[in-house]
């Protein structure tokens, strides 16, 4: 499992937030995101999960048996700032949707709801309607999502906001399992986390309005 | 798929009280109408159809610009773009999804109300016919404007111009062949063979139009 | 104690551990009461006299007018309920609404169809929109609102606390049905039972309307008494099965 | 139709919804006497039933004896 | 306390294209019943100020349902609960700039419309002072349905089910009063004066209302 | 100036979250509400904000000569989860409008909008709407807000999330300065803040079921 990107660049706006941008990821191993509000983490993820289209520039991913896979958004799971979860719903039927919404990938089968939900310590709450959650649930049992369909690839923006210390340590502890299976992660955070095969990237912000005009 | 079909009904029904709540609704607006126009019941049975067909419009559009707004204020828009089942399907699953819990209620219940209207029996059969196949355009045609809102945060003014228009064939010839089931010299099957038609030309342009409008316009 | 000795008795019934010992003694008199007057009442109603106008129609004043008066006053009983949420937050209130809701649209809808079933050989017609039908059929849907609301909230106390806001606002249509045939007129009948200056209706009719009307206040208030009892029972419930969920959790 | 239709229908109508509120109230009330019974029968007990630990649990109570 | 108003009108136009929304649909209304009456001018001149009621009535309650949503969404209405301006004249001024935004342009449409229905000078005056007064009332009853939806997860078909019925009175006695105006007999200013006390009734009534739910069904 | 609470409780539902909490607190003081997710800090801080009614207790808060405040809401600013701003408006526009919404209270000035979005930082990005902002900077931004408009109190839920480190070492130390201006905090966080006169307060979770019922 390998993940190339090449010179990526993006915009927002008019402005061009970042470019020429390339790294190089093997299964295991994790980009850490790293820079100030605002340099253009949560922008790159968004590139990489194929939400915003960049200017230039571009992300393969292939296979352990070097097959090309066809696009990285469908192989990946993707945790943005906002929770993708349904407060009118339970948080059981919540991760029910999820699960079967995504199914799984090849190379991997999801754990099941009850278990995700014991894995971030939450079974207790699986009743309640996810808007009666506190923020730190509500963002752990989002991380539970991860868990009830295979991805190989996780991208993460901020996955530890609003947690508690315990929990902070618990979910990194999940990530590293994830990578011990050979998956991928991509994860932007301002806490340090502790991840095994580190790569960091660190954002410097805005680069340069765009050019089209000139 | 199915797995959307049910969560977006579960959402209507959950939040609302269900099925009921669109039958409900129906029958206020409904019994405002007399209010309006005077106990006439004369006048109500020839204006029953018009005023049914308007309900089921205000029915459709209550919500069907939150369409896909909800999904993107709690980030399931952005998964929901990443899978690649076709989006165009999973539009379209969005839209039956709407129109089951909004719209077809007042469908099935458009025949109390045809009673209520004081209308005759083959003008109520022709109104429940003409609204079981014309309203699901209703919901293709406002899957565009609520796809267009979201893509566009200042978008609200399009998605007006945009919807509101292109429902007035619906509704016209909707009405028209309700009325020409019961008015003698007016034949039924024209307007109602182009009430298919456009529906069906909607479930196609509606969806692809959303889907393309959602894919370029995220951010 | 401070509080007057009124006060105390009034919450110590208004407990609701209290409330159901209280009910579980009441309900078989209040049954049996109620199973009395309308056998009397079904006796007089057959045996009664045809009007010369109205002929054996007139039956159905016996149904209908209690069942009318019924649709109103148990939307009073739930007036006084949400004051009582809204105002002394009692757990007690908030149940006695909720549980009278459904009876409300019972009566309501037995008042709409015998009605509609009487319009028709009287005035020719099943169903005029006046204002008198009108409101009662607005009336029907206030209590189809108030269900439908209080299903939609998950939250017991919060859904009795708003819908008692929503049951005030729709008091206004109260008086709306009591006083439409007199500020508009209609097809429908004007008060003759209940008006000032005594009842101009004839004793013969009088007395099988009177006691119908007493059977069906003693049904609302048995089938009341029931419902909030069954309530009652429904959160006690759902409580203990939280507090088991809990417990359970924190043993593993 | 003759009057006694309207008449009788009426009353059919007015018995048939008062049996069903009746009928409602009554098994709604058993069924959740069953559910209580079963929440007994699984060892679940009111905290203010069962055996008291602190003097004053639930006040209203304690003060009303 | 302008500020908020100043917010609200600029959100409205902004995000949700009020006014154009309210005023298209009307539109997509009235151009529906001559469809159900038929070409008899005369049918649709003596029912046109109904419709035109009618239609007002309904495009109000697009979008009333989110008065308070979007607001308990963002977080911003814990903020305005806790200010201690009154509250019930917070919420005065937010039914105030959703009338201004939304019904506003229809009274002033109104008498475009009332020429597509054929109605003559007098009458289309009259609806248009009818609607001017006795559209607010519509808010102030709206806002206390969408007061109720706070607590909703989402609001969308039950508001309008618990708000349609209290408005039928400000309905009848706005019909009224515009056939008053035209038919000789019937006196205008009766059923006009009603309105207005209605309209006032509602303005204390509904805010009230309103401000009561919103402290009630916050959490 | 004096904030008392006395045996305060609350309920979520029918669920007690809390109850018996009593704390006093002085002018330049900071209470700071640990705990795990989901343990009651946010129910806390939506109580004292009076935007949760408590079934017992009470909440009161005098002025430095004595006189009693009618109402801790008043003279108090929230910053909760979520940041009460709109999206489809600039952040000029946003703080404009809080800023003459809430006006000032007797012991203090607010900031101008200007000097506001200078403190945390931001001014560059004033003119853009609301949603264009990077999770960072919108927090930052809600904070501004608590500038324009000056109260003595701050009741402040997670105010640190999403920021980066020198924004968090920013925000800390305008909430010092809040303080040494004998403003009062009440903080519920999980990372540590560096504040003046710390109280802290940990929170427990759960306590029991109502018993209105039984
Ligand atoms: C669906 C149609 C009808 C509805 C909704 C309806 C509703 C009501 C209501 C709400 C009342 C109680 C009024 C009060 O206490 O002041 C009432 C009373 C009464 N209704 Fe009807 N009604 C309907 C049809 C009829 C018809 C067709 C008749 C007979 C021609 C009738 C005769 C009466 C009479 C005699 C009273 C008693 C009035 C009094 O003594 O106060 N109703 N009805
Ligand atoms: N439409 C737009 N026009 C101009 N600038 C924009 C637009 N949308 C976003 N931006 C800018 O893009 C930049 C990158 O934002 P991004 O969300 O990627 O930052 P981030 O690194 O994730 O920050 P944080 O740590 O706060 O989450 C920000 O400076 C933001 O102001
Ligand atoms: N309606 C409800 N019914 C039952 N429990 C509820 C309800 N609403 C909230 N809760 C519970 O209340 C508890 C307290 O939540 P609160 O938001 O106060 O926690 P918190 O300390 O702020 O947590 P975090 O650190 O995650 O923000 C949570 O356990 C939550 O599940
Ligand atoms: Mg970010
Ligand atoms: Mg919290």
């Amino acid at each position: 499992m390998r993940l190339t990107a090449e010179n990526l660049s993006a915009h927002r706006g008019e402005d061009l937030i970042f470019s020429n941008i390339s790294f190089d990821l093997q299964g295991g191993e994790a980009l850490v995101l790293t820079g100030r509000n605002g340099s253009g983490k949560s922008t790159l993820l968004r590139v990489l999960a194929g939400l915003l289209k960049p200017p230039s520039g571009s992300v393969h991913l292939s296979y352990k048996d070097g097959r090309q896979a066809p696009n990285l958004a469908e192989e990946a799971h993707y945790l943005g700032h906002r929770n993708a979860m349904k407060p009118e719903l339970t948080v059981r039927e919540n991760l029910a949707f999820w699960k079967s919404f995504f199914g799984d990938r090849e190379g991997g089968a999801g754990f099941s709801i009850g278990d995700a939900a014991a894995m971030v310590e939450l079974e207790q709450v699986l009743h309640l309607p996810f808007a009666y959650l506190s923020a730190g649930q509500q963002r752990r049992m989002a991380f539970a999502k991860l868990l009830v369909a295979y991805r190989p690839v996780w991208i993460l923006d901020e996955p530890t906001a609003a947690l508690d210390v315990k929990a902070e340590a618990l979910l990194a502890s999940l990530m590293r399992d994830h990578q011990s299976q050979g998956g991928m992660l991509l994860a932007a955070t301002h806490q340090p986390l502790e991840l095994l095969n580190v790569k960091p990237l660190e954002m410097k912000g805005f680069e340069f309005t765009a050019e089209e005009w000139e | 798929m199915t797995a959307l079909l049910l969560r977006d009904l579960k959402l209507s029904v959950r939040a609302g009280g269900g099925a009921l709540i669109g039958i409900l609704f129906f029958l206020t607006v409904v019994a405002v109408i007399p209010f309006g126009v005077g106990p006439d019941l004369n006048l109500l049975s020839r204006i029953g159809p018009a005023i049914i067909w308007i309900g089921a419009l205000l029915a459709a559009l209550l919500g069907l610009d939150r369409l896909f707004q909800a999904d993107r204020d709690d980030g399931s828009l952005d998964l929901l773009l990443m899978q690649e089942h076709p989006l165009v399907l999973t539009v379209l699953i969005k839209c039956l999804a709407h129109w089951l819990a909004n719209v077809l209620p007042l469908v099935i219940a458009s025949p109390l109300l045809g009673l209520f209207m004081n209308m005759n029996e083959v003008s109520i059969g022709a109104v429940m016919l003409t609204l079981l196949v014309g309203s699901p355009a209703l919901a293709f045609i406002g899957a565009v404007g609520a796809a267009v809102a979201v893509s566009l945060p200042r978008g609200g003014l399009l998605v007006s111009i945009l919807v509101l228009p292109l429902t007035i064939p619906v509704l016209i010839f909707g009405v028209s062949a309700s009325y020409a089931a019961v008015q003698e010299p007016a034949p039924f099957l024209p307007p109602f063979l182009i009430l298919t038609a456009i529906t069906m030309f909607f479930a196609v342009i509606g969806p692809l139009g959303a889907a393309l409008a959602l894919r370029n316009g995220g951010d | 104690m401070t509080e007057s000795l009124a006060i105390t008795k009034f919450s110590d019934l208004a407990n609701p551990t209290r409330f159901l010992s209280l009910a579980s003694r009441l309900l078989p008199w209040m049954g049996g009461a109620t199973a009395i007057f309308f056998v009397v009442g079904l006796y007089l109603a057959f045996a009664s006299e045809g009007d010369y106008q109205q002929g054996e129609t007139v039956r159905i004043m016996y149904i209908h007018v209690p069942a009318a008066w019924l649709s109103m006053m148990c939307y009073s009983v739930m007036a006084l309920s949400a004051i009582g949420t809204l105002v002394w937050r009692h757990p007690l209130a908030d149940v006695s609404h909720k549980a009278a809701a459904p009876l409300g649209a019972a009566f309501t809808l037995i008042a709409l169809i015998t009605g509609s079933l009487w319009g028709k050989p009287m005035w020719g017609t099943w169903w005029v929109w006046d204002a008198r039908l009108t409101s009662v059929f607005i009336l029907f849907l206030m209590y189809l609102g108030i269900i439908a609301l209080n299903r939609a909230m998950d939250d017991p106390s919060k859904a009795a606390r708003v819908s008692a806001v929503l049951i005030l606002i729709g008091f206004v249509n109260i008086p709306i049905i009591k006083f439409s045939v007199d500020w508009w007129n209609t097809l429908h009948q004007p008060a003759s039972v209940i008006r000032m200056g005594g009842p101009t209706i004839d004793g013969e009719f009088l007395r099988p309307l009177l006691v119908m009307a007493i059977a069906y206040t003693l049904l609302f208030f048995t089938l009341h008494v029931m419902a909030i009892r069954s309530e009652i029972w429904r959160r006690r419930i759902a409580t203990q099965r939280r507090v088991a969920a809990r417990m359970a959790s924190r043993e593993s | 139709m003759s009057h006694a239709f309207y008449v009788y229908s009426s009353y059919l109508v007015a018995l048939a919804i008062t049996a069903i509120a009746i009928l409602w109230t009554w098994a709604d009330g058993r069924a959740r006497q069953r559910e209580l019974a079963e929440l007994e029968a699984a060892g679940v007990r009111r905290r203010s039933a069962a055996p008291r630990t602190s003097p004053v649990e639930n006040p209203k109570e304690a003060a009303s004896e």
